[in-house]
Formats: structure tokens, C-alpha cells, sequence
């Protein structure tokens, strides 16, 4: 895939953030790709669940923008900006969901629950909070091992915070003092669950001072704000600050999972400021400051599109695993494995 | 608790899921029985839980349908302690699989409770468990061997649609902690024409098909393979007889051994992982107290020892089917 | 047992607080008690662990003190004088260290996991944590039943608090907004583990405002101030006000457990002020306002000591369980109970 | 990893405890592997773990053990994630009962994160298990059978001074997470002269004591009541073989076979609960794979149905002991 949004933008009028332009563009592959998923999962094409970031696309582009090759990325389920922008290959995502055997998973697990731990993009487990102190136990040990400059970002939604695996992987990393950022998104909705249903705290940013971590909010529909923001994080982290715990507040813009109406988000919420589509918001600034020149908006979407469709197609063209094929063996150690009749 | 079972059946000649006859037998028991309270994430609202187990009943019974933060441990803690203060509640796990961060407080707390302090801890735990195609590692789990190992605990898995309702229903009633395994592959699959007026007690398996050739003792929705293989060996004239477990534990020990006097044979099916479980349970239980009524060696057959695959070709391998079974059988009925 | 404590103080001095006397009488149970438990202990007269609460008194009276019939005590290891506080029998003390069959679990478990649930008081398992969300249950119930008036207190260490159990607990309370206080005292070691390896956090109560708490601290070595600092926060939570988090600083001033020596403590930190003896600073009070009246101290002490060795010799001369007469069924059920060959 | 098992011995002569043993195996560890640490609650400073098994380890190497906050499924979770780094870490559970909280990160990560991703996950969960005297529900538990009901996962229980060396060293060496199960009643208990020159591998179980007449396959600390009962019986002409079975999983069916083959009679034996595990999966292999070597019905014991009681009266009552094994036995013969 063409790694096209490394490419310098050739703007005259200045962006609000030095990368900007970059980042949208991670926003908007993130976008065309999930809206492909969405048709793809309509007409039948996807097994299982499929689930999309749309709406949290700034802040899952700000995650993955400021890595650095060594840095951790431990993902969610909202998180393709993030992915694709870490280098998560298109390719990837849709031999995942079009079930090719030749995805990073190879047919064992699905959709968002893909990673490539070798190249540090953790592969997430579902029990929500569980990655945490994975992440922390990376940490612990490059420094272990005496690399230095590193961090570590990990993501989670409001939901996941109240869960108790959330609570020992955000307090261990703090008593370890690891260089991890850990971005967490109010989308409002946990499934359907509202808030009120899941916290009773007046904003989630007051965990941070409990767990000794610096704090800091940010809108979520604001990439200018998100870059800056998570862009500082990051920078704290690595410049050895203590943990950093950056909440966000948005809508999700989506049903949990495409199969969900989301029926149950009520009209008010939707007319909230929280609520506006962080993509669309871009692009009118983009518009407005004429940023990457003529017709940037249009070119760069239909790039994109192209690049999409050329997973597809190749993803498509591969074969599926085979039962008869597979190595059925859970232990790296073949000899170990138990003979049970 | 008397019951009167689907004395409210809004059911009687329409068809009715096994999901339905789920929701029917809670709007039951919140109808007849205050103490009764649903407690879950997602569960309350129009929305009505992942699997809309709880459609309409929160609006119907306002206050007894909440849903809860994820925190599945202080979910199931929670309802030890309303269940200590005299409520019913029942908890429902949107997966089987995230039963596991609350495992301490099942095994430890609900499942020690009345041992250790005389004071009953009825609480029911509804965990959506098995394979669904395209579920994976994390979604399709099943966890009946991990809870029956433990003391305290009760533990049933419905196999039909009129099982699902009335276990349910007694399982609320039982003063002890049960864990309810409801299999998610049935939910819409499995169909009955209304819900049932009178049950079979929990602790007491059911003979669902007779034979004289061959037992197969399995459960929940391995039963229905385990159907359609005796059906079709049947044509070849060979019986078997397929023993329903219903109840994991208490296991009907009795039951299984009059079945393999009969038949002198057996094979035990199983969706779980294989090492230890129901149906290694199931074989000690035949070969140490009823050896002499077996003509063959015993089998089992069970899901294979990996995490359960996401992709549907895979998944198809790993779980047993008709056609592992009817494999396995022809291999006992040749010895 | 002669819940002498209940009567009027006749000091004509008077106390910092009106039941600054009934409270220090409690502290002193305990500490008697407990003493009279460390030599039974050192005398090999107990089996298993013996757990004191030995400075830790005066909050732990505080905590059983403001307590009436209908509430909820779910106390922890440290828990002595607000146990007999809130009516524990010196009895059942007795009869669960020495093995009496008699005991209120019948031998079944020991030590400091004993509890009268029917009483309102929770048996813990060891798990920590997980006695918080058995409380909300009890608290919920009891709301749903109609109660009213009613709260519950818990009681955790700074090293439980970082389980995921209290986490989720904690927050599931706030959700459901039962009446509960929550006493955290940080006695700065979790068995040999100094505050540092538990948490990094500035204060723990730094946690209350990101559960949605009503935070307090409190020095638990001055017993006005644990009364009036938690006697406030029952008060708080009895009139609807948000779940209380109280956190008191002391110094454990024995083993973790009567086995354990100790001698990890830093010389240091028990020059701390917050390493003085709760026991003795209240004594030295009530010496110098005369509170009490004549001999005062000499005269309690003795009644205490009265009451305790009675205990003893009561339990001493009572049976111990015999396995051949066991009920071994650990369901109410006894039909369900599964016959296993 | 190369080991020269006890080339740093310090014990050579004088005697050695289980305990001592996996201390020493922790120190050679640490000394020959920099990618090992140790992580768990009180293990660091002067004190060395609530049983003393990583004692001087943290004055010995500095940075290498490190006291955790109360928070096993961290523990669990970080020591995963420095697995997939490289590094072999070996976690302390304080006491196997608090592994039930890490239960999630054990089963769900570390056991299928190898399957999912090609990332070897080698980490070892020491779990100090088994009852003692005056422990009671909640200090007394053996979780082997949960650990290795489900995938992924190596586990294996030492019950001789010579393997709690030489299993733990092999364990950390292993590319696959191992829990590894030492029993607490064996810690001062067991001596041996000196630490073991070679050793057997994980995954093969031990016959202890050659017999004719009965096979007892066990393993852990009721390895020791079979001797006792082997011994015994021996003076009246019967002869019991006695297997150590040393690894839980993968569980060494071979061995097992062998001997019922010279016996024609089984005995299984367990200190943890009786519904599945370690009992009824070695009884279930004989069974199915070994019917016909079966003279007569195999047989386990295991400790009751109940939570573990503390008063030492009833906890006697509750395990099985040389008197229960004794009794067990002579049925068997006698059928
Ligand atoms: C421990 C656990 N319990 C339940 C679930 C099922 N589940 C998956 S996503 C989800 C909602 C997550 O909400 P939130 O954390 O706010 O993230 P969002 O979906 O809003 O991005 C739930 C309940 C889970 N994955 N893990
Ligand atoms: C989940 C869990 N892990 C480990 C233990 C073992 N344990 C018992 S008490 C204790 C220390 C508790 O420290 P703290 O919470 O500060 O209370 P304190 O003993 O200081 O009063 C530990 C680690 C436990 N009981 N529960
Ligand atoms: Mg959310
Ligand atoms: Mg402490």
C-alpha cells in the first residue's frame, strides 16, 4: 500500500498543527475503509461482528501519528486512524474481515481483535482493560533491556475504565513509572449504556490525579486540539513525565457494532456539540484555508478509495483457511502438546 | 416458590425460540416473584440486551432491569450480597467468556457462602455460551467444567426450548448459587409451539431418544448433532440412545448408568476444551461405578485443545459435529 | 458479655467528644483482646494466622461506634474494636481462635474471616475487595425492599485498594448511589510492601473525586478526630449524600500477622507521627482531663481483662469440631448436592 | 537454554528442603539467564516472599525482584507483555487461591496469545498450592485442573525436592507459559541430600515404587501418602506402583498405560475437589484408551465436595490421607 500521507503537503496557507494534513488523511483512509466495511458487512460479505470508529477518527489519527519506530500501540476496537497511521497495512484489515488465510491472524481471530505484535502493534484480547498492563509489561521490559526514548500508547473507552483489570494495568504502570500514554474516549456510550450507567464521577479526567498520572482533556471533534493535546502526551511520556491519561469526549458516530441501530442514542444527544463528525469539521477547515491546494479534498479521497479497492481485490482473491489444513497446536512447544483422544 | 409453569404463556400455538422461552420464563419470574431482579450491562432500556434476552422487561417492570458498569466481578459481588438480603437476583453475563473476571467472586464468595455462614446465596448467573459461526476466541467459549469443579455451585445447560424455560425458572427458585449455561447457537435455531406446562427437575437428565446400541451422553447444543447422527444410523438399523445431561452438576449419575446397561456402550459428547470436563467426568463416573456394563471401551469426543477459531472453516473443525460424531460411533459399534 | 461500654461516661470533665470514652473503651477491648490472642498465639494455643489491628484502634472504634441496628459492617483484618463496637461477642472471638465448635463458623473457617451475616455482619473472604460489592448488593436490597435510613461501612487497606475488585466496587456503588462509607487506611505497609511498590499516587484520597466520592482524611492515631471525621461521614451517607471515602494514615504498629516480625519497618518511619500509638494517646488524654473519673483507666482495663479471660475459659472448655459429625454439603439444597464416588 | 542443573550447587551434602529448592532454582535462574525477573507481592527487600521462596534474591541481584502492588491480574498481565519482549519472567502468586483473580489474564492471554499471534509467551506462575494445616477456603486451594482445562497452557506439580529444582528451571525455559504448582505442605516437610545432577523432562511422569498388584497414579503432596500406603501394604505381601505424575499437562498417558498393563488395577488419587479434574481425566484416558489392560473398575479419591475447612480436625477429614488411600485400595483389590 502507498504509504501516500508521508508525503510533505504542499500548502500554501498554514495548518492549524504541522501535521495536520498528515493526520486527516489517516482520518479519511480510516473513514472510506470502515464506510467500505459497513457495505461489505450489509451485503453479506463479512463474518462475525464489525465495528468502526467513525467519529473518533482525530483522536485514534493523533494515537498513531506521533509513534515513533519502537514505540508501542496497544489499539481498541475505534482505532483504524490509529492502526493504519502505526502502518497498519489496508491490506491487513480486509484479509481479516474478507477471512483470507494469508491475514495476520490467519482465520483464528477476527476483526478488530487483529495485531502484529512483532512490528509492536499489540493484538488485543476482548476482556476489556486486559491489554493495559501488557503494555506495561513491554515497557518494563525494553527498559529492562536498556533501550531508552521509547513510549507506549494504549486506548480504552469509558466503558473499559471501570473495568478492575483497567484499575491494576493503569496503577501498576504508575508504580513501574513506564512511559505509556493512555488515551481514553468518552464516546458517551458503552454499547448502550450511558454514562450515568457507568461512572458517576463528574469527568473521568479526575482519575488521573488517584493513579498519580498527568491528566488532560480534550474535544474529540477538534483534530487541531487532539494533536495537540495527545502530541504533548506523548512528548511528557517520553521525556519521562509520569504516566499520562488524556480523555476525549465524543459521540460515537457509529451502531457498537454494524449490526446495532444504535436506536437507543436519543435525539438531544445527537444535537450536542460532542456530537459533531470530526472528519466533516476538517474538511471544512481544510476547505475554508484551501489547505493542500486545488481540489485536495476530492483527490485525496478518491487515492484512498483506490487503495481500498486494491485490498479488496486482492484480499478477495485469496483463498480461505482450510480445517484440514491447520496446525492445530496452541503451544509454540509442539512436543508439549497434551495427545487427547 | 411454587410455579405454575407458563400459567402467562402468551406462547400456546405460535412458535417460541429458545432466546423467547429465556425472556418468557425472566417476565415470569419478575411477574410472580419480587425478589427477582436482572442485573447486567446492556440489558435494561428498548435495547434489551446483546441478545435481547431482556427485550421489553425493563419497561415492564421498572427498577428491576439495570444495567451495570463493566465490572463483571462487582456485577456477581453485587448480587451475593442483595441475594444474602433476601432478593433473587439473576446476572447476566453478555458473554460466557467475561465470566472470567468474575470467576473469583463465583467460586470464592457465592460458591462458599452458605458453607461457611449458614446464609443462602441464590443468585443465578446467566452465561451465553458455545460457538456461533465467525465468534472466535473470546466469544464463543464455553465454561460449565470450570464451575462444577468448584463446591457450591449448581450448574445446568438447557438443550431445548422448554428446558430453557422452566431450568430457568427453578433455577431462580433453588436457595443456591446456579450458574445457567443458555448456548447461543440455539437461541433462534431451536423453536418449540409454546412454552411447556409442566418440567423434569433440575438434577435429572433426560433419555431424548432410546436405542440398544450405543449411548451418547452429551448436552446443551451438541445434543441436536447427536440427534441427527442417531437418526441417520437408525435407517441402518442401528438405535442409539441419546442421553440429554441437562444438569452439569448434579450429574444424573443413575440415569447415564441405566442407559449404558442397556446399550453396553458409550460415547460422550461435549462442546468444551478436552482436557477434564463433563465428559471425562461422565466416563469415570461409567467406569468406576458401572465397569461392568460396559462391553467396549468408553470414548469422548469433545472441541479440540486450541482457542476457538474465528473463521468459519476453521471453527467448523474445531467443534464436534454430526459427522465427528457418526465417525466415532461407527468406531465403538466396530469394537 | 457485658456490653459495659454502652453506659454513661461520668467524667465531670469534658471528653473532646461524647463518646470519646465509649470509643476508647472499644480501642481498648481490642487491644486487650488482641494482646491476650498474641500470647495464646506465641503459647501455641491457636492454629493458623492470628491478624491484630494493633494501632489501628481508634479508627476502627470510630468505624463500628456510629453503626445501628439495620445497618451494614463489613469489616477486614484490622477490625477488632469496631467488630466489638458493633456487638460482636468477645465469644465469638474466642471460639474461632481456639477452635471451639460453638464458634459462628463451626470450625468451617478461622481468625479474622468469621462474621455474623444474619447480624448485618459480612464474613470476608480473603479476596481483597471483594466485600465491597457484597455491600452495595445488601445496601441495594435493602433499598429495593423499602428500607430507609440504613447505611453500610466497609473497611480496606491502601494495598486492597489496588485490586480490581475495590475498583469495580467502589464504582458500581457510586453508580447506584447506595448510602456507603468506605474506610481506607493506609498503615503504609501491605504485609511487607511500603507505600511506593503499592501506588504513586500524592494522597489516596486523591481516588474519592474519580468514583464520585465525598473524600476525607484523617489522622487515625487521634480518636476525636476518627470520630468526628467518620462519625461525619456516616452522618453524610445516612442523609443521602454521595458513597464517603475516608482515608486514615497510621502506622501498623505489629506483624501483618503474629507470625510475621516485622523487621522490614524502617527504624524511621516508626519515629513517624504517624507511627504514635492510638491507645496511648487517648489514655494520656483521658489521664489528663481526670475523664472518667478515679482510676478510670486501671478500672476498665480490669473489667476488659474480666471479660476477656471469661471468653476464653468459656471457649477453652467447649468441644472442637469432629470431622465423622461434619455436614459436609455445601449447598442449602442438600438434594442437589452431587454424589461423587 | 543449556542448563547444568547444580553446577552452582550449595548444597552438595548437607540437606535441601522443596522450599530451599526452589529458591535455589530461582538463584541459578537468575544467575545464568539475564532475561529472568521475578514479580509478585513481598517477594523483594530483606523479606523474601510470604514463604520465603525468593529470599536474598533481590540483595543478590539487584532490580531482578520486584514487589507488585495487590493486583494479580496485573502481575499476570505485565509479565505477559515482557514475555512477548523477550524477557522469561516468573510470577509469584502469594497463594494459588489469588491466582483466581489473575484467572483472565492466564487463560485468555497468556494461553492464547501464542495461537493467535506466533509470539511465544514464556511465562511461569509459581502457585503455592494445597492445604495446610489451619489454612481454611481460601489459602488451601490446588487450581491445576481449571489451568489445564483450557489451551495453551503447561502445568506441572512437583511433589519431590529434586523436581521442584529441576521442573522450575526446565519451566522457565520452556518458549510456552507454565503454571507450576508447589505444594505448600511439602516446603519444610521434604528434604533431600543434595540438588538433583540431571533430571526428568516436564511432561513425563515417574514410577516411584515398581509393584504388581494396584497402580496409585497421584502426584503432588499425595505422592507421599501413596508411598506411605505402598509401604505398608508391601509388608503384607501386596505390591502397589505408585506413579508420580509430576506434569498435569501434558499428562503422560504412556507411563500410565504401562503400569495398569502390569496391574490390571487403578487407583487415582488428588488433594484438589472431586467433580473433573486431574482424577477423572487420568481415569478417562485408561478407560478409553486402555480399556482392556483393566481388571477390575478404577478408582480416585479426592477431597470433598466442600470448600477446604480450617479447623484441623475437619480439614483431615476433608483430604484424602494415607488412612482413606489405605481403605480405597483394599476395595479395589478386593473386587
Ligand atoms: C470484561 C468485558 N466485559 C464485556 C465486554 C463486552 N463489550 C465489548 S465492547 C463493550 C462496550 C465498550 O464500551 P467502551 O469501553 O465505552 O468503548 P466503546 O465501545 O464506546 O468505544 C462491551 C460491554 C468486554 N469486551 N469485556
Ligand atoms: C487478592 C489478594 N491478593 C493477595 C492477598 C494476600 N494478602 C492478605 S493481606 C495482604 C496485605 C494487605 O495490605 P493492606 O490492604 O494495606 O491491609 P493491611 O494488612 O495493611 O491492613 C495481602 C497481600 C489477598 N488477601 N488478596
Ligand atoms: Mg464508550
Ligand atoms: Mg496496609
Amino acid at each position: 500500500m502507498l504509504q501516500t500521507a508521508q508525503r510533505e503537503s504542499k500548502s500554501k496557507a498554514a495548518p492549524p498543527h504541522e501535521r495536520y494534513l498528515e493526520a486527516y488523511r489517516w482520518m479519511l483512509v480510516a473513514r472510506v475503509l470502515e464506510e467500505k466495511l459497513a457495505s461489505l458487512y450489509r451485503g453479506g460479505m463479512i463474518t462475525g461482528g464489525v465495528y468502526l470508529g467513525r467519529g473518533q477518527e482525530a483522536i485514534s489519527a493523533a494515537c498513531g501519528i506521533f509513534l515513533q519506530k519502537g514505540d508501542v500501540f496497544a489499539p481498541l476496537i475505534r482505532d483504524q486512524a490509529g492502526r493504519s497511521a502505526f502502518g497498519e497495512p489496508l491490506l491487513d484489515v480486509m484479509r481479516t474481515y474478507l477471512g483470507s488465510r494469508q491475514g495476520p491472524m490467519r482465520g483464528r481471530d477476527g476483526n478488530i481483535h487483529r495485531g502484529r505484535p512483532k512490528d509492536n502493534q499489540l493484538a488485543m484480547i476482548s476482556h476489556l482493560g486486559a491489554m493495559i498492563p501488557v503494555m506495561v509489561g513491554k515497557l518494563l521490559a525494553k527498559r529492562m533491556k536498556g533501550e531508552k526514548g521509547f513510549v507506549g500508547l494504549t486506548t480504552i473507552g469509558e466503558g473499559g475504565m471501570q473495568t478492575g483489570a483497567s484499575h491494576e494495568g493503569l496503577n501498576i504502570a504508575a508504580v513501574e513509572r513506564v512511559p505509556l500514554v493512555v488515551v481514553a474516549t468518552n464516546n458517551h456510550f458503552a454499547y448502550s449504556t450511558p454514562n450515568d450507567r457507568q461512572f458517576a464521577c463528574a469527568d473521568l479526567v479526575d482519575r488521573a490525579k488517584g493513579y498519580g498520572y498527568e491528566g488532560s482533556s480534550v474535544d474529540g471533534t477538534d483534530l487541531t486540539a487532539c494533536l495537540e493535546v495527545i502530541g504533548a502526551a506523548v512528548q511528557r511520556a517520553r521525556a519521562g513525565r509520569p504516566p499520562q491519561l488524556v480523555v476525549a469526549s465524543i459521540l460515537r458516530l457509529a451502531g457498537h457494532g454494524e449490526h446495532d441501530d444504535a436506536s437507543y442514542v436519543p435525539t438531544e444527544v445527537k444535537k450536542e456539540l460532542f456530537a459533531r463528525d470530526a472528519l466533516e469539521l476538517a474538511e471544512k477547515l481544510i476547505a475554508e484555508k484551501g489547505l493542500g491546494g486545488d481540489d485536495y479534498l476530492k483527490k485525496t479521497r478518491a487515492e484512498i478509495a483506490a487503495e481500498v479497492e486494491e485490498a479488496i481485490a486482492t484480499a478477495q482473491g485469496e483463498d480461505a483457511p482450510v480445517g484440514s489444513d491447520e496446525n492445530w497446536c496452541a503451544l509454540s512447544t509442539r512436543e508439549l502438546m497434551d495427545s487427547l483422544a | 416458590m411454587r410455579v405454575e409453569y407458563a400459567r402467562t404463556n402468551g406462547f400456546a400455538g405460535v412458535s417460541v425460540t429458545y432466546l423467547e422461552a429465556i425472556r418468557e420464563a425472566q417476565a415470569h419470574l419478575l411477574r410472580e416473584d419480587e425478589r427477582v431482579f436482572i442485573y447486567g450491562q446492556d440489558i435494561a432500556g428498548k435495547f434489551g440486551g446483546a441478545f435481547k434476552a431482556t427485550k421489553g422487561l425493563a419497561e415492564q417492570f421498572p427498577g428491576r432491569v439495570l444495567n451495570t458498569p463493566i465490572s463483571e466481578d462487582a456485577m456477581v459481588g453485587t448480587a451475593i450480597g442483595a441475594a444474602m438480603e433476601g432478593m433473587r437476583p439473576i446476572v447476566e453475563m453478555q458473554f460466557a467468556d467475561f465470566s472470567s473476571v468474575a470467576l473469583n467472586q463465583i467460586l470464592n464468595n457465592a460458591g462458599t457462602q452458605f458453607w461457611r455462614t449458614q446464609i443462602p446465596c441464590p443468585i443465578t448467573v446467566r452465561l451465553p455460551s458455545g460457538g456461533t459461526k465467525g465468534s472466535g476466541p473470546f466469544h464463543s467459549q464455553s465454561m460449565e467444567a470450570i464451575y462444577s469443579h468448584y463446591p457450591g455451585l449448581v450448574v445446568v445447560a438447557p438443550a431445548t426450548v422448554e428446558d430453557a424455560y422452566t431450568m430457568l425458572i427453578d433455577a431462580v427458585a433453588i436457595d443456591d448459587p446456579v450458574i445457567y449455561c443458555e448456548h447461543k447457537y440455539l437461541y433462534y435455531h431451536l423453536k418449540a409451539n409454546a412454552l411447556p406446562k409442566d418440567r423434569l427437575p433440575i438434577g435429572k437428565a433426560r433419555v431424548v431418544r432410546p436405542g440398544r446400541d450405543l449411548s451418547i451422553v452429551t448436552y446443551s447444543a451438541m445434543v441436536h448433532e447427536a440427534l441427527a447422527v442417531a437418526k441417520d444410523f437408525s435407517a441402518k438399523g442401528i438405535e442409539i440412545e441419546v442421553i440429554d445431561l441437562r444438569t452439569i452438576k448434579p450429574l444424573d449419575t443413575d440415569t447415564v448408568l441405566a442407559s449404558v446397561a442397556r446399550t453396553g456402550r458409550l460415547l460422550c459428547v461435549g462442546e468444551a476444551f478436552p482436557w477434564g470436563g463433563v465428559t471425562a467426568e461422565v466416563i469415570t463416573r461409567v467406569a468406576t461405578e458401572g465397569f461392568h456394563l460396559l462391553d467396549a471401551a468408553p470414548a469422548r469426543l469433545n472441541a479440540k485443545d486450541t482457542p476457538i477459531p474465528y473463521h468459519p472453516n476453521l471453527w467448523a473443525e474445531h467443534r464436534p459435529n454430526a459427522k465427528s460424531i457418526a465417525a466415532k460411533a461407527r468406531q465403538i459399534l466396530a469394537e
